[in-house]
């Protein structure tokens, strides 16, 4: 797919904009910008990616490899609503292990049903 | 270390499991927009000076080696494929002004959905690592105290993998990184919602380690054909990146915007270039300008690139910058060599300290024709761009239908945009709404989290749900050494053992070892001869792998300038080089003593046909410190002095030798005539007692020694060399 | 003359005896000072084009080839020695936008009381003859017509036998010249009473020829130690030469201004050399500037002096300039060398078309400090100085007195200037008062001369006495050819007869066959080492006379840059060179015929980890001159395609050609996926039926034919090559 | 023979100068440009020398080594006050002879008795 050609309307497309003062003009930018990336900050505030549940079981202490391993599995599992680092954190609780011990076993894959129970008893 | 040491790459590798940053975050230069003196010059645009420096060769020449630090911030970019090389060009650059190491990452890496670990070679840029970043910032501790500034070290959070990167780079001390998730999406296909949200998360976490970001603005500039009409985009791209950080917690002023002039000559680029840098500082003042250098339009000439960074540096300094940037001038004919790195931090410093003060001297037409109506048309056709964008449903949806990269100045469009879908590229898919009790217990989180579940503690801190994160306490993390047994440091480092330990010596432009030279000729013949003349010359040299780097045409029929690389093979022995002994300066005092003891009188001239006489004043003036000033009696005969007269002077007036200044080089004259200087002194029988020293700035000492003269001395010599040699000999 | 075949030097040197010349006088650019467009783009500050040029690297490239023409004449200097390789140089210079060609003299020549003929070799510069100027005069009438531009010829109205050099440059159509008694004072201790004498007679020839004159001013700025300081006597000297040029019958608007900005970063040259060249064009308003490029504190460093050379462009142009001067960036390393006189001229044309249009942008802040007290203060201080020469006694006391190029910024002093007596130096004692009877029956001639004695028409006209001098009459001038049977242009010609003849090609800097190349090495050593270190290298490549022209540490300890110069002895033979055939492109509409006959599909993409899709873009799309335009089907991947999904995607679309863009080459890599896609193509059967076309920036179409794949395409490759290629393969 | 060392006075020489205007400033500027290459004009127009003789005798048809001769001659026979082309344009008149003839005898060195007595007897 291809965009469209079009020729060069400006003075048509400006005359709106002819009786803005340069503060004005200025201010009219930036709440284009703020209304062009408030959705996509919400998008943002309100989801995850397997990247960032990594990066967050990097900061509680995992290699990239042992992060790598528990968020495919946890995506496997269907758990990534939760986050990544939340269901290592609560089976360790729920196993009362060291959270790098859990951690560990989750990356191996070990523990997967018992999270999903989990997280289901709660709700 | 010592800064007459190599670096020890060996000891920079060892123990890096427990090596920690010093410090977080960006540091500017200090001592900015302060009047200062420097040597016999005052500036108001300099920063503090460096404790330890290469200066501009001309200030090494002529202003007695003052190397003034303009107020930017500079940076050069380095990756040769192999970060421990790189180690080294650091150490370089960093003694050339440069303050912000920009390290390329291989390619590639953008879509490795996690991290690399290790140190595997890259392919145009090294794969970004922990074990790779730890060097690099160990070494970077080291290098900045060695010239007293900080440098702040920089790579890339981009890519599918970038909220980790972002990870990486605030536990290891990282103070700058690229980070626009527009970048991904029109460049990396990158699937654009991952990118955003991954992006979210990544600005929130350098937020928290004070990295300073730069957007990617300047990729449109260097995508688009004609670079002068995606102006408005540019706005719009750099707004959306802006706006976005915010959100995601950035302060501004740790927000720069990657500008570059969009044009170069012969473009008149003043015309198009500053009013588009006008307007966007004025759009953009609350944020921070890094100034790139124009590569859209680079070519493999070097000396055309120069002239255009230094158009580039006009602009920043008519306007502002806080960082600025340079590229290689070799970027268009190879990946970078070292010594190109030095060549644009030079031309940076070089240029900003040369336009220094400009601001006080020329005022900007802001507000008259032609730049008045130039920035308000700009700031218009960029809000003309976003109420679009808003009419065709928000940036996705703009995307998807081919707004950016348009070759046309916007609202004209020729329908060649980079067009993506909201649901395709790379990582499409992998996007998962947190549910309500979504948790993620750790440090500089972006959105929602649902810590109130574990109280309050967890609401104010929520690392502190598993005692504190890597942010907080480093030792939590988890080090990777090697993965790869073969494609490593360790391995390639014994590959060259050879040429570190100080026994060998072999040429190199990026590698260690890997024998690159460049040769320039002119061949007196068309374009396609001349090329194959110069690759055949460059194998009858003995150079393998000779490839043309640049061709200019002289003149279609005359002739052609050709320059090729290729490697000489040889690594040389050091111990079998005849080095020239060091000039073995005697001490002034001891100088006047054994001249009091042993008077010496001499008589000078500059001979031949030559009226220069301003390098002999410097010898032998006592004010500037010549030798005069060392109690040697001097007779000077003045200039264009025939050779037989200043023998027979020297005869007159009894003299201990006679000092001879030639300038004048051309076809060797000046050898020839210190062979006759020497010929005339054995004829008319002085020539035991006649000592005959010759000067000049193209004098070589050996080839001087070949001519039957005493001594000879070359540029930079002062009254001090020609004295030693003259007590030495005379008073021995 | 044909652009493509070589200037006949022969035929140049072949019955010079009766050349004349097309015109007298000075030609500025025409078509200065109008508003133009000049491709994509609009100029204010620009002159007519060429008919014939080399376009700067980037417009060839980028800009369809503009090559859009500053309003300044620009100056190229040139002179080898050997003023037959030199008319090449004017030739290459020419078509690089120089329109006034500067020829140096021989050393010495200054001191030659009378005129040189013949052609001997010189040192430093060619000797200034009959013979010499006639034949580079003709050579420049080709070139002129060639290029389309007149060219100015230049040389230097110096010495103890100026009016005889003045009479010779009208009668052989010099079209500018240097002349400025001060010169001779102070720099060539010509006697200071005849340098007066002789300068009036000079002077008033030169007028009648309509000669442009250029001053010496720019030598006290070469000549002291700290160029900044000596402003005011710079004045003053401008203002010596320009009110006595007026006197001896000058036109203001030909007396030109020898100006330098005379400081260089990284001094605040702004700040410095701004306020000094306001001042100066406010004082010398009606007469002509020509800005000469800053050597003073030139280095060895070409990148350095090209960089200050940027700035100075920079301050003609937020001034003035009608002449910009350029000095070849190798001045501080070589007696120039054909390829730095076009990197001259190619910075200032690139500089100054980029900084078109800036006097509209920027103001001078003029009337603010510090510009306006700096102004001010730069004129008083040149008033005071005058002052104090009347107080002296006038101008040969004020000589006597030392007051010229003086260390001191007047009206301080340090002593150290130069001293010259009004009874001494070169024909001291040579001028002769005129008695009541004098008479000099000429045109032209300067003072006294009574030809009232000889009736009204002498008066009117004094050469009617002699029935027309050689100025009205050129057949009177009396040609000389050769007077020494060893040194002259023939028997130099011969031993270059077979460089000349198109069977043999040798490098060469400077003259024919010289051999000299230039190498460029980075060692990973301390400079002494590093430079010993070259030289070996230098040898082992089989280079002969190897010197050391540059060195600059990178580091003291990681390393230093070193550039040498050696011979390269041999003459290639042409016809033994492997020289790859010239792409042969089909008709655009033949093209578009075959390919309806026999329909061509292919699949592209950029393969590996390659996200630069712009150069692909640029060889399909019908809109940049791609193949679709002609037809063919093209079916794009995308970017960063794995190369076994391109091959199973030409299976899959049964297509007849695989394009793959290679843009990233670091470590070969290009290469190796080339020959990994012929690997895949094999091994899936389809090797036969496939062809396969790899293109990149860094491709060489010799290298990529090795991997394995059918056709390799290098930058600058347009679509009409691929399908050229496409249709020879698939319909022939 | 060496010039002077003096400190930067400009502050008190000047004083004199601080009241011009602009224009008077430069005006003065020129005023002393003029007062001091006035007599160096005039030194010019009164005077001649073997380089100027030389070009004169170039412009009348010689070569350089023809004039180079006739003036080294000339200034021997004392008579540069008279300009060495007008003796050769004289002593052509005199002897009736073609202008080059007159000139290539005098650069040999004859006929210069005949033309001290041809300006004695002038005068």
């Amino acid at each position: 797919m291809k965009g469209k050609e079009r020729s060069d309307d400006f003075a048509t497309r400006r005359e709106r904009l002819a009786t803005l003062s340069e503060p004005e003009l200025e201010a009219r930018f930036w709440e284009l910008a703020d209304r062009l990336t408030e959705p996509l900050a919400e998008l943002a505030r309100t989801h995850t990616t397997p990247a960032i549940e990594r990066s967050v079981l990097l900061r509680m202490g995992f290699s990239s490899m042992e992060a790598k391993g528990i968020v495919e599995h946890c995506v496997a599992a269907g758990l990534m609503g939760k986050g990544a680092g939340h269901v290592t954190l609560r089976l360790a609780r729920r196993w009362n292990a060291p959270l790098r011990e859990a951690g560990l076993r989750l990356a191996r894959g070990e523990g997967w049903d018992e999270a999903a129970t989990e997280f289901a008893a709660v709700h | 270390m010592k800064p007459d040491k190599k670096m020890d790459i060996e000891a920079i590798l060892a123990d890096l499991e427990s090596y920690r940053p010093k410090r977080r975050g960006w540091l500017w230069r200090s001592g900015r927009d302060t009047r200062r003196t420097v040597g016999p010059f005052d500036y108001t645009d300099c920063s503090d000076p460096l404790r330890r420096s290469v200066p501009l060769p001309a200030a090494a020449a002529y202003f007695a080696g003052i190397d003034p630090q303009p107020n930017a911030t500079i940076t050069t970019e380095i990756a040769s494929g192999r970060f421990e090389d790189d180690i080294r060009r650091m150490r370089m650059a960093a003694w050339h002004g440069a303050d912000h190491i920009m390290v390329i990452r291989t390619a590639g890496q953008s879509h490795m959905d996690g991290l690399i670990e290790g140190t595997p070679q890259g392919v145009g840029g090294v794969p970004i690592t922990r074990k790779q970043i730890r060097a690099q910032r160990k070494a970077l501790d080291l290098i900045e105290d060695e010239v007293g500034r900080p440098i702040n070290y920089h790579s890339y959070v981009s890519g599918v993998a970038g909220p980790e990167i972002a990870v990486l780079f605030a536990e290891e001390g990282v103070n700058g990184a690229h980070q626009d998730p527009q970048y991904n999406v029109l460049y990396r296909n990158v699937n654009m919602v991952r990118s955003f949200v991954d992006a979210a998360e990544a600005k929130r976490i350098m937020a928290w380690a004070g990295i300073v970001q730069i957007d990617g603005a300047h990729n449109a500039n260097a995508t688009a054909r004609q670079a002068w009409k995606v102006m408005p985009e540019l706005m719009v791209q750099h707004a959306i990146n802006c706006a976005f950080s915010v959100k995601a917690g950035m302060p501004k002023d740790r927000i720069c915007l990657s500008t570059v002039p969009p044009t170069a000559p012969p473009a008149p680029r003043m015309r198009l270039d500053l009013p588009y840098a006008v307007a966007l500082r004025e759009l953009f003042r609350d944020f921070k300008m890094r100034a790139q250098q124009n590569t859209k339009y680079m070519t493999s000439s070097t000396r055309e690139a120069t002239v255009t960074h230094t158009l580039d540096l006009l602009i920043s300094a008519l306007t502002s910058a806080d960082i600025q940037s340079t590229i290689t001038p070799d970027e268009g004919r190879n990946v970078p060599w070292h010594i190109y790195n030095m060549e644009g931090v030079d031309t940076a410093r070089q240029a900003l300290c040369g336009l220094d003060g400009i601001k006080e001297l020329v005022a900007l037409r802001r507000h008259e024709p032609p730049m008045a109506d130039a920035v308000r048309e700009l700031k218009e056709r960029a809000v003309l761009f976003m109420e679009e964008m808003i009419e065709a449903g928000g940036y996705f949806a703009a995307v998807e239908r081919g707004m950016f990269v348009d070759s046309g100045r916007y609202p004209e469009r020729q329908g060649d945009g980079i067009v993506r879908q909201a649901n395709g590229g790379v990582g499409a898919g992998a996007v998962f709404a947190r549910d309500p009790d979504y948790l993620a217990p750790v440090t500089a989180h972006f959105g929602f989290n649902n810590t109130a579940a574990y109280g309050p503690e967890a609401e104010r801190n929520p690392a502190s749900l598993v005692d504190g994160c890597t942010l907080e306490n480093p030792d939590k993390i988890v080090y990777v050494d090697e993965l790869d047994p073969e494609d490593n440091v360790t391995r390639r480092l014994e590959e060259t053992a050879e040429l570190r330990d100080g026994s060998r010596v072999k040429p190199e432009m990026e590698w260690a070892g890997d024998g690159w030279v460049q040769t320039i000729l002119f061949l007196p013949v068309a374009d396609r001869l001349a090329r194959a003349a110069a690759l055949e010359i460059g194998a009858r040299m003995g150079l393998r792998d000779v490839e043309v780097i640049h061709a200019e045409p002289l003149h279609p029929a005359e002739g052609t300038r050709v320059e090729i690389k290729g490697r000489f093979d040889a690594a040389l022995v050091l111990s079998e080089l005849s080095v020239p002994p060091e000039p073995d300066l005697l001490d002034e005092d001891e100088i006047r003593a054994a001249v009091k003891r042993r008077p010496i009188r001499i008589v000078a001239a500059t001979v031949g046909e030559d009226e220069h006489s301003v390098g002999l004043r410097e010898i032998i003036d006592i004010k500037h410190g010549g030798v005069e000033g060392f109690g040697i009696e001097c007779h000077c005969l003045g200039t264009s002095v025939p050779l037989e007269k200043l023998v027979d002077a020297a005869v007159e007036y009894d003299a201990d030798a006679v000092l001879a200044s030639m300038i004048i080089s051309h076809d060797d004259i000046h050898y020839r005539n210190m062979r006759r200087l020497h010929e005339l002194a054995v004829e008319k029988g002085v020539r035991q007692r006649l000592a005959i020293v010759c000067g000049g700035s193209q004098v070589s000492p050996e080839i001087a020694a070949r001519q039957g003269v005493d001594a000879g001395f070359g540029r930079g010599t002062k009254g001090r060399h020609v004295a030693s040699f003259l007590v030495r000999k005379l008073c021995g």
